[in-house]
């Protein structure tokens, strides 16, 4: 066992850091080290530099068009992007419906929306939640009617992040309301330009418009759009998620939260004379967050070298998602306190605070949803429980 | 011991929130994100001339002999409905601070008009560099000129320092720590108003050679300028601990109010035992928020100056470890909808991680009681 | 509003200060600045030095032999006794069974029972638990058969601290089963000399005999020893909790604790030349401790204050069991870490550990129990969700 | 990077597992609580037989080559059935300091007797002064006396003091820190066993001027044997947490089965959501604590000092942490049955608490990782 890297994933590395050291144009490279904030066109503009260079989708097989890196690669390809504070790519195509068309899709399907996600010419979005239906997602009432040859699609999606500005949005509808409610959902992939979608952006508390309503009046959806089979909707549901829990995400932006923490910390004055990086006590607090991220980090490793040596990852893949969103959020909350008095800063231009300061108070609070979303936290505990630990379930009925 | 509030008090308590619930529901605050002075004059008159704004302070100044605990009824109630007004800059920091180091003529000068909901102030000690030790350290100057002195530098994150009338400003005088009081619209004063992530405004404040008469001094300059700023700090961190009880209730009371009206999987979600344990867990945060807080309230009036540290620190630091455990667990109960603007449980969260950082941190606060000689003894 | 105590209220804590004083025996004293660590045999002796002067019931009324003092007398003369590091008396006379026989007993049962309580005549203990009715005690299965003038008692009780010291037992048992479960519930008081009865005391994970398990076989009881109304015993055992829920108990142990921490970090080097009680880090994790024992407490005087003003307690008083107990398992881990390597110390006889040390890892180990005892934590969070919250009940059942 | 067992050390996990499932279940430890040394001769013997004592030892030493890892694999499998034999104290701690810096002779005298089965160790640094920072401190002295030394001093709670055939001790020497062998019954070498929370015994040595020739020191006193030390006390740490994985473990599953079979209000308890929960957060805490565990038992041979003080520091810290964390939970799932000493739930709970004291427990580990000039700069 060895837990260093071999030369050749060494070599890699190196290819990497030189390929963004070259490649980064300097608008990005500038709000990298500063802010690490960037619009949805330095997002795109990234993700054409990386689908020339054919990194787009470093997970992706080859025959897909992906860079058909191994599970170490990709770590490696993370954790350097993480490093050099490089734009986080949208994950619903790449990530999300991408591999789920992959796997579900048919050849037509493939060759219609895979180059397109790859390229950036088609951006996506996520349509499952609705009002009413959140951690019970199941309960959803987005219906479509079979037309014959097409789906005519009515209802509410909501907390649809960037809808705004998405080509294509995934949503699970209600095909069939007669059965199980899990039985009579479908996966519909339909284009935002066809008439009667109309996207609302709302502002989150963040303070910028992250999430949109999506409405559907009289959507028509050709048949040739529906991916997996019909009513069988659930089960494409139930894939994403178990591939969500196994992305490698978390490592990456955790990482990159830890190093702009230690730098808040060098430029924050502690009333002394000093910085806070120099307080034996803040460096405590920030320590036992580090080796919590060790911990996590290691989690991650264990799992990679499970792929890479072909199995299936473990079960405690699933718990990357519940210790790395707390986690998160417990790094930002010891930015916030670090930066005293400045983490009241919220939007001031000129800017009221350092450039890395900037964007901290917004993010502090965008990502106290990091715990519900994906599946909230709690939700996760109730599957683990039962699909982990074979916890017995307690058969309930509405009071 | 008497730990009753006196029909005085409940009086007041009530008639605040009446004019709360009238005059300053929580879309009021939200309306107020958007303007620039971040509050409304017409508003703070009215508070004055309900006699709130004079009932914390000795009947000589105009006030009703009130203690401390009278404007942490006040500020608890305001906070219940994140009413803007600046209630704790003028009354409790730099309104106390007149009326325990002023002269007669300062308190008539700038305290009287400001009871009267006339004018407001602000308390500006804070700096780029000096973090919380406000009492203890200050890179503003004050230097000799002729027969006064000028004033030079600049401070950071003054609450309702964009709109007060007046601002007490600590700084470095030729005789230790010196408190001046500031006005305004002086030459040399340039002010600029920054937003803050509770949806208010403060302001950074540069005084580039402010000149200063001797009769601008509030109280001895040196240690009893220093005790006083600490006293100060005290009072402004007591009085964010009662907004935060404020906040804290109510972030507590919507959501358990959504766990019985949101229904997912078929019931209310709040007979999933899972999230019951969590509100019982907020309850009692709240619950022992609410208690140091009284104490912090009572204490802070006292002359024993190590009892009174220690009881407001222990107050403080329950605000960061249970008030934000409140405020992060209302959000996270009220799931997507609370990340969302529109919905008021996210102005809670915000303001209660603002009250955090407010004269003295958890961690600032958790180091002074370490510290108290009077710890160890216990 | 005013927090210090009155002249009379200080005068009064001067006089129990001084009766502790004068009236406490060397070799009590010893023990109580030394270990905190008692017999039973000094524990009763103690208990008839308080019966002698009328102190021994602060919070029984006068007329049945209680010092009749008020709620804050009742606080003061709390704190002075755990100052003074004074035994502990055994609760389950004086606080259990005492109250309930004055509120639901018999002129007759008053006269028998409450006198030798007071004088610790006859020491009690408490039979409610059984091993397959812990959490869920109204599943209870111990049997009481009414035989017209007495009742015979079949069954097993567990958990029964300090049973083998105790003259008498009160005991939940069954007098029917075919209703409600919480409906066939009698409350019993029992001579633990009745043949049939036989107390087999166990050790805990502290190390001492402090439970025993308690059979019952053909026991015969007096009818004139049910307390209250056959088969309604589960409104005495509600009554008891509740009034378990507003003991005053908790901030004497408590401040016990935290004044033992801070002598015992004194007394521990930190290997670089200082002891911990210099340790600034130590400090502020102690500091952390006694900030929250602040709140705690002030959550108890302002209960006292309003039973002062003689108005009931309000709910906050529920969260004392939670609060209390959760932040006395804290003290007690951390007073474990202050002692190093000497927290690995378990009775050796002469000491290996300066005798303030000797009992900390015993108690650790016990005391996890307090959080499980007296309606365990999970059970108390049920009761006040739906009490205090209002919130839901979920219907289930077995599945 | 390689992260996967090799088929020798899912074998030796397999024959560990057997042998301790067939010769050491839990009631062998309970019944050597009871036992003055606490473990017993013979059973050692069968484990040099097997060969596990050599397996960590490079080829050269009779041994196997095996890294940590390999010890790691083993002191975790008799961690599952709290198995009381020195294999720690003999082959982790004393052990490789003997195969780090003995010499030929020292390692023919004192260590291959060890690998066979035939000896124990005990590696003496802890004093009543020292705490946790036994490579900096020794209040224990080695004065030049004639050709040879004489060792003066106290150690305490020595693992296998009470019954090693040789201790291996620390010593403030001529030369600075010194690392003595010192035969067990030598003239003034006097023991005292003591009992410990987990049911076994250690040693309170003292050294009343004990003679010690030459010979005996083992590796260069000075800068040589503060590096020594401090790679034993990480070797040491990061065999506390390989046996803390297994020990965390079983009383995770334990509490699992139990959820699964005590019945209450007519369900398991397991159904109830809010013990659903605890369990799963017990889950993630063994998980973190075996995956940072892991990462400390391959650092903890690596020459990167750094890399390797902060990897086990990471490793001993979720210990704290996460193992605590999970045994408490065991008890408090468990109810009342988990506080009787005959259930055996508790049991791990202490051994738990030992494990979190050896070799610097969280807050000492938390404060070297903070101030490791690599964690700045990472």
């Amino acid at each position: 066992m060895d837990l260093s890297f071999t030369p050749e994933q060494e070599t890699f590395r190196e290819e990497v850091r030189a390929f963004i050291q070259e490649a980064m144009p300097p608008h990005i490279r500038e709000k990298a080290e500063k802010s690490g904030q960037f619009t949805m066109d330095e997002i795109m503009e990234w993700h054409r530099i990386l689908y020339k260079k054919g990194w787009v989708a470093p997970h992706w097989p080859k025959e897909y068009g992906g860079a058909g890196f191994d599970a170490a690669q990709r770590f490696i390809f993370t954790e350097e992007m993480a490093l050099a504070g490089a734009p986080g790519l949208s994950p619903f195509g790449l990530s999300m419906v991408g591999p789920l068309i992959m796997h579900f899709g048919t050849p037509a399907q493939k060759e219609r929306f895979l180059p397109k996600i790859l390229s950036g010419e088609e951006v996506w979005c996520q349509g499952y939640s609705e009002p009413n239906a959140g951690s019970d997602l199941a309960s959803l009432k987005c219906k479509a009617e079979d037309k014959g040859d097409h789906f005519v699609v009515n209802g509410q999606k909501t907390w649809t992040t960037y809808g705004q500005y998405a080509d294509w949005i995934f949503c699970l509808v209600r095909t069939d309301s007669s059965g199980k409610k899990q039985e009579g959902i479908s996966f519909l992939l339909i284009d935002m330009k066809t008439p009667g979608v109309k996207v609302v952006p709302m502002l989150t508390i963040g303070g910028t418009p992250a999430f949109c309503d999506t409405y559907f009046e009289d959507v028509e959806v050709p048949k040739e759009n529906l991916l997996g089979p019909q009513n069988g909707g659930w089960t494409l549901a139930k894939a994403l998620l178990g591939h969500e829990r196994t992305m490698i995400g978390g490592t990456g932006p955790l990482l990159r939260s830890l190093n702009n923490l230690k730098r808040i910390a060098a430029e924050c004055p502690d009333g002394q004379g000093q910085t806070l990086a120099d307080d034996p006590s803040w460096r405590r607090r920030a320590a036992a967050l580090e080796m919590r991220y060790r911990a996590h980090e290691m989690v991650v490793l264990k799992q990679i070298a499970e792929q890479q040596a072909g199995r299936q990852p473990g079960p405690e893949a699933s718990i990357m998602k519940i210790v790395g969103t707390t986690l998160g959020q417990q790094i930002d909350e010891l930015t916030m306190d670090t930066m005293g008095l400045n983490s009241l800063n919220w939007f001031n231009d000129p800017p009221a605070v350092p450039p890395l300061q900037e964007w901290v108070g917004s993010n502090f609070c965008y990502n106290r949803a990091t715990t519900i979303f994906g599946g909230s936290n709690e939700i996760q505990r109730n599957i683990m429980a039962k699909m982990l630990l074979g916890l017995p379930t307690l058969k309930f009925q509405a009071s | 011991m008497d730990l009753q509030y006196t029909e005085e008090q409940l009086m007041l308590r009530n008639t605040v929130a009446d004019f709360v619930s009238r005059e300053s529901p929580i879309s009021r605050a939200r309306k107020l994100h958007e303007d620039e002075t971040g509050w409304e004059a017409a508003v703070w008159k009215q508070m004055g001339e309900l006699g709130w704004l004079a009932f914390p302070f000795a009947e000589s100044l105009g006030g009703f002999g009130g203690q401390f605990v009278d404007a942490a009824i006040i500020v608890e109630e305001l906070g219940k409905a994140l009413v803007p007004e600046p209630f704790v800059a003028s009354i409790v920091t730099a309104g106390q601070a007149l009326a325990l180091a002023g002269n007669e003529q300062q308190q008539q000068n700038w305290l009287a008009p400001v009871l009267a909901g006339e004018a407001t102030l602000a308390f500006a000690a804070s700096e780029a560099d000096n973090r919380y030790h406000i009492a203890e350290r200050a890179g503003t100057t004050l230097d000799a000129n002729g027969n006064g002195y000028i004033l030079t530098g600049e401070k950071v994150w003054v609450d309702n320092g964009q709109a007060a009338d007046t601002l007490l400003v600590t700084a470095s005088g030729p005789d230790g720590l010196t408190l001046v009081a500031v006005e305004a619209d002086r030459d040399g004063v340039e002010r600029r108003t920054v937003k803050t992530i509770d949806g208010r405004r403060a302001a950074i404040i540069r005084f580039n050679g402010t000149p200063i008469s001797a009769d601008h001094i509030v109280g001895n300059p040196g240690d009893d300028t220093v005790a006083l700023v600490d006293r100060v700090r005290d009072l402004g961190a007591a009085a964010a601990c009662a907004e935060a009880v404020g906040v804290s209730q109510v972030a507590f009371d919507m959501t358990v109010e959504y766990l019985k009206t949101r229904v997912q999987f078929d019931v209310p979600i709040g007979a999933f035992q899972a999230l019951q344990h969590r509100a019982v867990d907020m309850f009692i945060e709240n619950e022992l928020l609410r208690a140091a807080t009284l104490a912090a309230a009572l204490r802070v009036d006292e002359d024993d100056v190590s009892e009174r540290h220690m009881a407001v620190s222990a107050a403080k630091k329950q605000l960061a470890v249970g008030g934000k455990f409140v405020a992060y667990q209302a959000i996270q109960l009220h799931g997507g909808i609370g990340i969302t603007e529109e919905h008021d449980i996210g102005l809670y969260l915000k303001r209660m991680q603002a009250l955090g950082v407010l004269f003295g941190d958890e961690a600032w606060h958790e180091a002074r009681y370490a510290d108290e000689p009077a710890f160890q003894a216990r």
